[in-house]
């Protein structure tokens, strides 16, 4: 009968192909095992980018209501190191690929150079941000009691005075994605130094380096979110 | 378990010239951002993004050829839903001041 | 079968009750069941704390003046009830508890998917429960659990960041929950067991998992946004700054409606379960049951503004948002009357757990009917932020989710815990809960419509009657889920040992033993059988009533 | 209604009526289904109660119900919201003849100011016939103007005005509460909606008021130096205010907007915001340097300059048709 128990039997079922340490038990293979981080990754990526949408949400509702004050505002950013930055998060995006390529190939030591390497453009990036914002605290862009905001908008050789409370906003929310996203840079920079460590230790091989290409995963989510965050943010209106 | 599963990495030199292609198109959406294109400046700039993103997604990702359909669909979904917060919220405020 | 049943249950048997008794083998164990009885025990001490705050609530509204307490204090704790029982109660306690327990034993696996990211929900569950036992401590705050703006980031000064980190904890809990559900369904199903044979429970849970993942991050970050509004000046949301306060608005409630059915969906899964069994019936309508729990998860995903009707959005984004939640009532329709269908020329059993099934069926039909009036545009200006609306979300959280929770609890008791619970005193608690509920809540949608407004401390006097009825029921009420606390703890020592599969009951997890061994199956099941199968479960070894 | 036990609002407007009637409706339909399921529910589960030696039909489904019960449900639901959104929108329109107050609120207290210069708190007294027109702003938090005994309810919202507008139609004190939680004494924000016969309304009216709110309105605006810009008799720096109300604006970025409270309001909280075609944006903020009272002064006079008597005109609805577009007014 097909519903009967399931008769009580020894425990001891579980003698899988245990061959991969990196194998849990509540797992049938590998295969499933590969396939269940891969996905579990992925659905995390859409929390992430449900998580900027919101402010991407305040965002396009801002603008809209503010332009001007919004496209004033964002003139005031340094459009190069906008752009430096943009560069060098798109090469850490390949040399994180890379990485994951001398994973498969069990490369190691290539693996543990492009991890590295892919460490060091993610300070880089960090270091120009910390640059950017000591520029904004000297400016008084910061939001708060201490902002100043004293440029006019120029709308093709008009000059519209704008109201700073507004400029203030574009800077919260400058402030809020930026540093929300060099939180996730920081984060992910700590990642891929362990992994780095890992990998020189040999944790990885052929068969087994979900971890990096998650990892991977979470770092072009990453660099994903500032393809949009630099044009959004800092190239608002800037003909003249 | 790498062998019932096509593996879907490409060449270096895929990466390298994919790469070179968001490099560029970043630095044609600064230029973009200087030419005066009245109401499309926004529309090029996001435009761009969007390739890049897509580019990014396809290929460093690896959505495009992976065995696995799945993967596609929970990207899918996750950029849908956004659309659904942007787009609901906008339909408040484009239609505020309407009366 | 069901001697052998027994019989393996008479040895003393390694179960994943007894397999470890160290607090060490409890704290760090990554087994689903025991998981979830950490957060039985979590959940349970929340709900109480929630309902010594509504009974201190009810207490205050006794009288029309404000007596009991200040008006701050009484602002706290209506505040720290609704958080605690929607962040920390609601909205774990059916996926939590049950969907731990039982996902990956109804889809015939070891365990969910990533077993220490399912520990480290629980911690995060944990860490929140504290911090906002913390904030309840050393003040409280005093927004209500919508933290509406500005009030929230400029006009109080009550521990908004604390409280608001408390939520942001527990929301990556249910995160994670989500995200575990959703890669266990997809990839860890026994053989054979195909999507059209899983049982409603799951697809009921793999909805709610949809919504978690895709809503929860949006308040997290309205959260930050408030925090970080309070801590660092950065204004989002405020009017001097250009800030729109709705905005805060619109992003609390794309994840707080959502929200409303990660609450309800589970308990509807429960239904389903419990209907089937208690009628010996395969569902009616089982396609149709499932798509509706994925057609309310993605629905309501576009409803969000209609607890804005009055806020100040405009007219036209008013209607569309009416109408379109007006969708979310026909997936649900769909589910009542199958479940009513069910029932048709089944061979129906009134077990505890099929008295709870009925009572959510009926308080959740007029909980949901009136959440229609309040999508009335017409209609939701006047009872919007008054009394109608705190009846309707009772009726649906409290008739429907709880009862369904209720009923989930009574029927896999025996297999959670191995111990039959006392049938008679569960019927009577059952009555109590019913009645009491009634008698707590009914009385206030006429509250309502007279005009009585929500979160308020002290009120004219001729409401008071309906207020004092409200009170009454709701000292019933506490009775009743004492009760079942009383005797579920009391089962555990001295109630009848469990049969596997004491309702003869059609899903997986009855397959093996109560309580099941740590990995679950001492075999990976291979299933072969559509789900409520019960035409192949014989009725006549039932012929004496299975309950006594 | 009894005093005792109220089952039943008062009902002393023009709208309350109308809600009751469609409350009346979803009272129906809803006891019909809530019924239907019930009785079911009952019945099936005595007939089908288990007895020895009767299994049970296992039954599959059936698709034509299922499109049943979803198809009638949703129809019935869509007369729901046809229903409802018919009385939103009577609700949310103004009728362009109602006399127009202004409302302040603020942590506990609602401050009102008729166009005739009496000024309440808590209390607003009207005429019974009259169509009402309340101009609501907030000082610090989020409040709401309930009135059950009407049937409306409006968010009053900080940095912007939201309107509501009702009919009173008989006599008496109601109740008025404030609906949106707004802090500690949130459930003593409320006060009376005092309705009475017109000859009492005008006696009332006659005692205690200061100057009309235009008028008010009108000395501000020579004393902060709008007058300086703003002129009627030739173009000065600023667009000529007559007749702006209500009418469209075409803007310097080429959208239009229609003039009203709020678009007046952010013209003097925030001039750059919306540049007037034509005009420089010279024009200097005058946020904190005017109260919300002065503001709300302010922008009944720049009303009253489009409608020579307050409220009365008739040039609600009728946007677009009207042919002095405000860029026909500039000389620059
Ligand atoms: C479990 C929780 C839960 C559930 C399931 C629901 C379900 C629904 N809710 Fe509810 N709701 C809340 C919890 C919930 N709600 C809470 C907590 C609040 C207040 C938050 C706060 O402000 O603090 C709220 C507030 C709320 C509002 C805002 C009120 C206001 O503040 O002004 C609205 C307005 O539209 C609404 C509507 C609905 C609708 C249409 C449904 C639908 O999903 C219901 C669908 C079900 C049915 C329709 C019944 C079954 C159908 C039939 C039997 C078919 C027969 C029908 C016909 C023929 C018409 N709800
Ligand atoms: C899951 C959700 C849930 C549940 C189960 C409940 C359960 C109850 N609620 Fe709650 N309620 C909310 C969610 C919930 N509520 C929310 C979200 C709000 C809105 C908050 C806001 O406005 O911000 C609200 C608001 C709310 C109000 C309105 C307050 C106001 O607007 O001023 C009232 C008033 O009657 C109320 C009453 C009750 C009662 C009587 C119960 C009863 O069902 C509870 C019965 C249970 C017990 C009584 C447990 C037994 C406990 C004891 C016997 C105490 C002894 C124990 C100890 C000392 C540890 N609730
Ligand atoms: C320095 C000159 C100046 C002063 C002083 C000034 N304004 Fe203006 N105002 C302008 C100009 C120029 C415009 C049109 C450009 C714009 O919209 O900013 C304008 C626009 C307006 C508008 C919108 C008009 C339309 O046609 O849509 C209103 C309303 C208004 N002002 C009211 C006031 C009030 C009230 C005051 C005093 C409290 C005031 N202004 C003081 C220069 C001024
Ligand atoms: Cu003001 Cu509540
Ligand atoms: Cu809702």
């Amino acid at each position: 009968m097909s519903d009967s128990p399931v008769t009580a039997g020894s425990v001891t079922t579980m003698e899988h192909e245990a061959h991969n340490p990196a194998l849990l038990h509540h797992f049938s293979d590998a295969q499933q095992q590969k396939n269940a981080a891969s996905l579990g990754m992925w659905l995390f990526l859409v929390t992430e980018i449900m998580f900027f949408g919101g402010m991407f949400c305040a965002y396009l509702v801002y603008r809209v209501a503010h332009f001007n004050s919004f496209a004033a505002a964002s003139q005031q950013l340094s459009i190069g190191m906008g752009a430096f930055n943009t560069a060098v998060l798109i090469v850490s995006s390949v040399t994180v690929v890379l990485a994951v390529k001398a994973a498969e190939a069990g490369k190691r030591k290539l693996l543990v150079g492009y991890l590295v390497v892919t460490v060091l453009l993610g300070m880089t990036f960090l270091v120009v941000k910390g640059f950017e914002y000591r520029e904004k605290f000297e400016r008084h862009h910061v939001p708060g009691p201490t902002f100043k905001f004293t440029d006019t908008f120029d709308d093709n050789g008009k000059q519209i005075p704008v109201n700073p409370k507004e400029a203030e906003l574009f800077f919260s929310l400058y402030f809020a994605m930026t540093g929300m996203h060099a939180l996730h840079m920081i984060i992910g920079c700590g990642l891929f130094s362990v992994l780095a460590i890992f990998a020189w230790k040999g944790h990885y091989s052929p068969g087994y380096f979900t971890p990096i290409e998650n990892a991977g995963l979470y770092w072009h989510l990453v660099d994903i979110i500032w393809i949009y965050l630099f044009p959004l943010l800092y190239l608002i209106s800037r003909h003249s | 378990m790498s062998e019932h599963e096509e593996h879907t990495t490409h060449s270096q030199g895929f990466y390298l010239l994919i790469g070179a292609v968001l490099l560029v198109l970043t630095a044609t959406t600064v230029g973009a951002a200087f030419v005066n294109l009245g109401p499309f400046n926004p529309v090029v700039a996001l435009l761009i993004a969007t390739v890049k993103a897509t580019l990014v997604v396809l290929f460093f990702m690896h959505v495009k050829g992976a065995s696995e359909k799945l993967t596609g669909a929970v990207v899918v979904a996750g950029f849908f839903f956004l659309a659904i917060l942007l787009s609901l919220s906008l339909a408040d405020y484009l239609t505020r001041s309407w009366r | 079968m069901a001697s052998t049943a027994v019989t393996a249950n008479q040895a003393p048997k390694l179960n994943y009750l007894n397999n470890g008794h160290s607090l060490k083998s409890w704290l760090l164990t990554t087994d689903h069941k025991r998981i979830a009885i950490l957060y039985l025990i979590s959940v349970t001490t929340f709900f109480f704390l929630g309902g010594f705050f509504a009974m201190l609530i009810r207490l205050e509204l006794l009288t029309p003046q404000g007596d009991l307490m200040q008006a701050d204090t009484y602002n706290k704790v209506f505040t720290m009830h609704g958080m605690i029982m929607v962040f920390f109660f609601l909205i774990p306690v059916v996926p939590a508890v049950l969907g731990n327990f039982l996902v990956p034993l109804m889809i015939g696996a070891k365990d969910l998917a990533f077993p220490r990211i399912n520990l480290l929900s629980w911690y995060l569950y944990v860490v929140g429960g504290l911090l906002i036992s913390h904030v309840m401590l050393t003040g409280g705050v005093d927004t209500g659990w919508t933290f509406y703006s500005p009030f929230s980031t400029e006009y109080t000064n009550t521990k908004i960041v604390e409280a608001g980190l408390a939520a942001f904890v527990a929301g990556f809990s249910s995160i994670f929950t989500g995200l575990n559900f959703i890669v266990t369904i997809h990839r860890m199903r026994a053989p054979g067991l195909t999507w059209n044979r899983l049982p409603l429970f799951i697809w009921a849970n793999y909805a709610t998992s949809i919504i978690m993942i895709l809503g929860t991050p949006v308040v997290a970050i309205t959260i930050i946004l408030v925090a970080v509004e309070r801590l660092f000046h950065l204004g989002i949301f405020d009017p001097r700054l250009g800030g729109d306060p709705l905005l805060f608005q619109h992003l609390f409630w794309f994840y707080s409606h959502p929200a409303v059915y990660i609450m309800i969906l589970p308990s509807m899964g429960v239904i389903s379960e419990l209907i089937t069994c208690f009628s010996r019936k395969r569902v009616f309508g089982y396609n149709f049951i499932a798509l509706s729990s994925i057609a309310i998860a993605v629905i309501g995903f576009l409803v969000w503004a209609h607890h804005m009707f009055v806020a100040g959005i405009s007219l036209y984004a008013a209607m569309i948002f009416s109408f379109l939640t007006f969708f979310v009532g026909v997936p649900s329709a769909v589910k009542v009357f199958n479940w009513t269908a069910t029932l048709y020329k089944g061979s129906i059993t009134y077990a505890t757990p099929m008295l709870y099934a009925f009572g959510f069926m009926g308080l959740f039909t007029i909980g949901g009917l009136t959440g229609l009036f309040l999508a009335t545009l017409g209609i939701d200006v006047h009872v919007t932020d008054t009394y109608f609306v705190v009846a309707h979300f009772h009726y649906v959280m409290v008739g429907g989710v709880l009862m369904g929770y209720l009923g989930g609890m009574h029927f896999w008791w025996p297999k959670i815990s191995g111990r039959m619970y006392p049938e008679g005193w569960a019927k009577l608690s059952a009555l109590l809960v019913f009645v009491g509920f009634n008698l707590t809540f009914f009385p206030q949608f006429i509250l309502g419509y007279v005009g009585m407004p929500r979160r308020y401390w002290q009120y004219p006097p001729e409401f008071q009657v309906l207020n004092v009825l409200s009170t009454a029921g709701s000292s019933v009420l506490a009775m009743g889920y004492l009760l079942p606390m009383i005797y579920f703890l009391w089962s555990l020592k001295y109630g009848p040992i469990a049969e596997a599969n004491p309702w003869h009951a059609a899903g997986l997890e009855w397959k093996t033993t109560s309580p099941p061994p740590t990995f679950n199956f001492d075999e990976t099941p291979v299933v072969t059988w559509e789900a409520y199968n019960y035409d192949e479960i014989p009725d006549k070894e039932l012929e004496a009533p299975v309950v006594r | 209604m009894s005093k005792f036990l109220p089952l039943w609002p008062d009902s002393a407007s023009t709208m309350s009526g109308q809600v009751d009637a469609l409350y009346i409706y979803l009272l129906l339909v809803a006891g019909i289904m809530t019924a239907l399921i019930f009785i079911s529910v009952t019945v099936l589960a005595i007939k089908y109660r288990r007895v020895a030696g009767r299994e049970a039909t296992q039954i599959e489904g059936s698709t034509i119900l299922e499109i049943g019960w979803s198809i009638i449900p949703f129809f019935v639901m869509l007369t729901f919201f046809i229903w409802g959104a018919v009385i939103y929108f009577k609700e949310r329109t103004p009728p362009a003849d109602s006399t127009e107050v202004y409302v302040v609120a603020k942590q506990w207290m609602w401050k009102i100011e008729h166009m005739e210069g009496q000024r309440e708190i808590n209390e607003l007294h009207v005429p019974v016939g009259q169509n009402v027109k309340l101009i609501m702003t907030s000082q610090d938090v989020i409040h709401s103007f309930f009135v059950p005994a009407f049937r409306i309810k409006q968010d009053v919202l900080p940095g912007r005005y939201t309107t509501l507008w009702f009919k009173a139609t008989v006599p008496g004190r109601y109740h008025l509460f404030c609906a949106e939680y707004c802090g500690t004494m949130h459930s003593g924000m409320g006060g009376d909606i005092v309705v009475m016969e017109p000859q009492d309304y005008a006696q009332w009216m006659a005692g205690g008021a200061t100057a009309p709110l235009q008028e008010t309105g009108k000395e501000l605006f020579a004393q902060l130096g709008c007058a300086t810009c703003h002129r009627f008799d030739v173009q000065g720096r600023g667009p000529n205010l007559t007749a702006i109300y209500n009418k469209p604006v075409l803007l310097e970025d080429g959208r239009t907007v229609i003039a009203d409270e709020n678009y007046v309001r952010e013209s003097i909280l925030n001039p750059t915001a919306k540049i007037v075609s034509g005009f420089k944006p010279v024009m200097p903020t005058f946020q904190g340097i005017v109260t919300d009272e002065q503001l709300n002064a302010l922008v009944a006079y720049v009303k009253s300059l489009a409608q020579p008597t307050p409220g009365s005109a008739g040039l609600q609805n009728q946007p677009a048709a009207s042919p002095d577009q405000p860029q026909n007014m500039q000389v620059q």
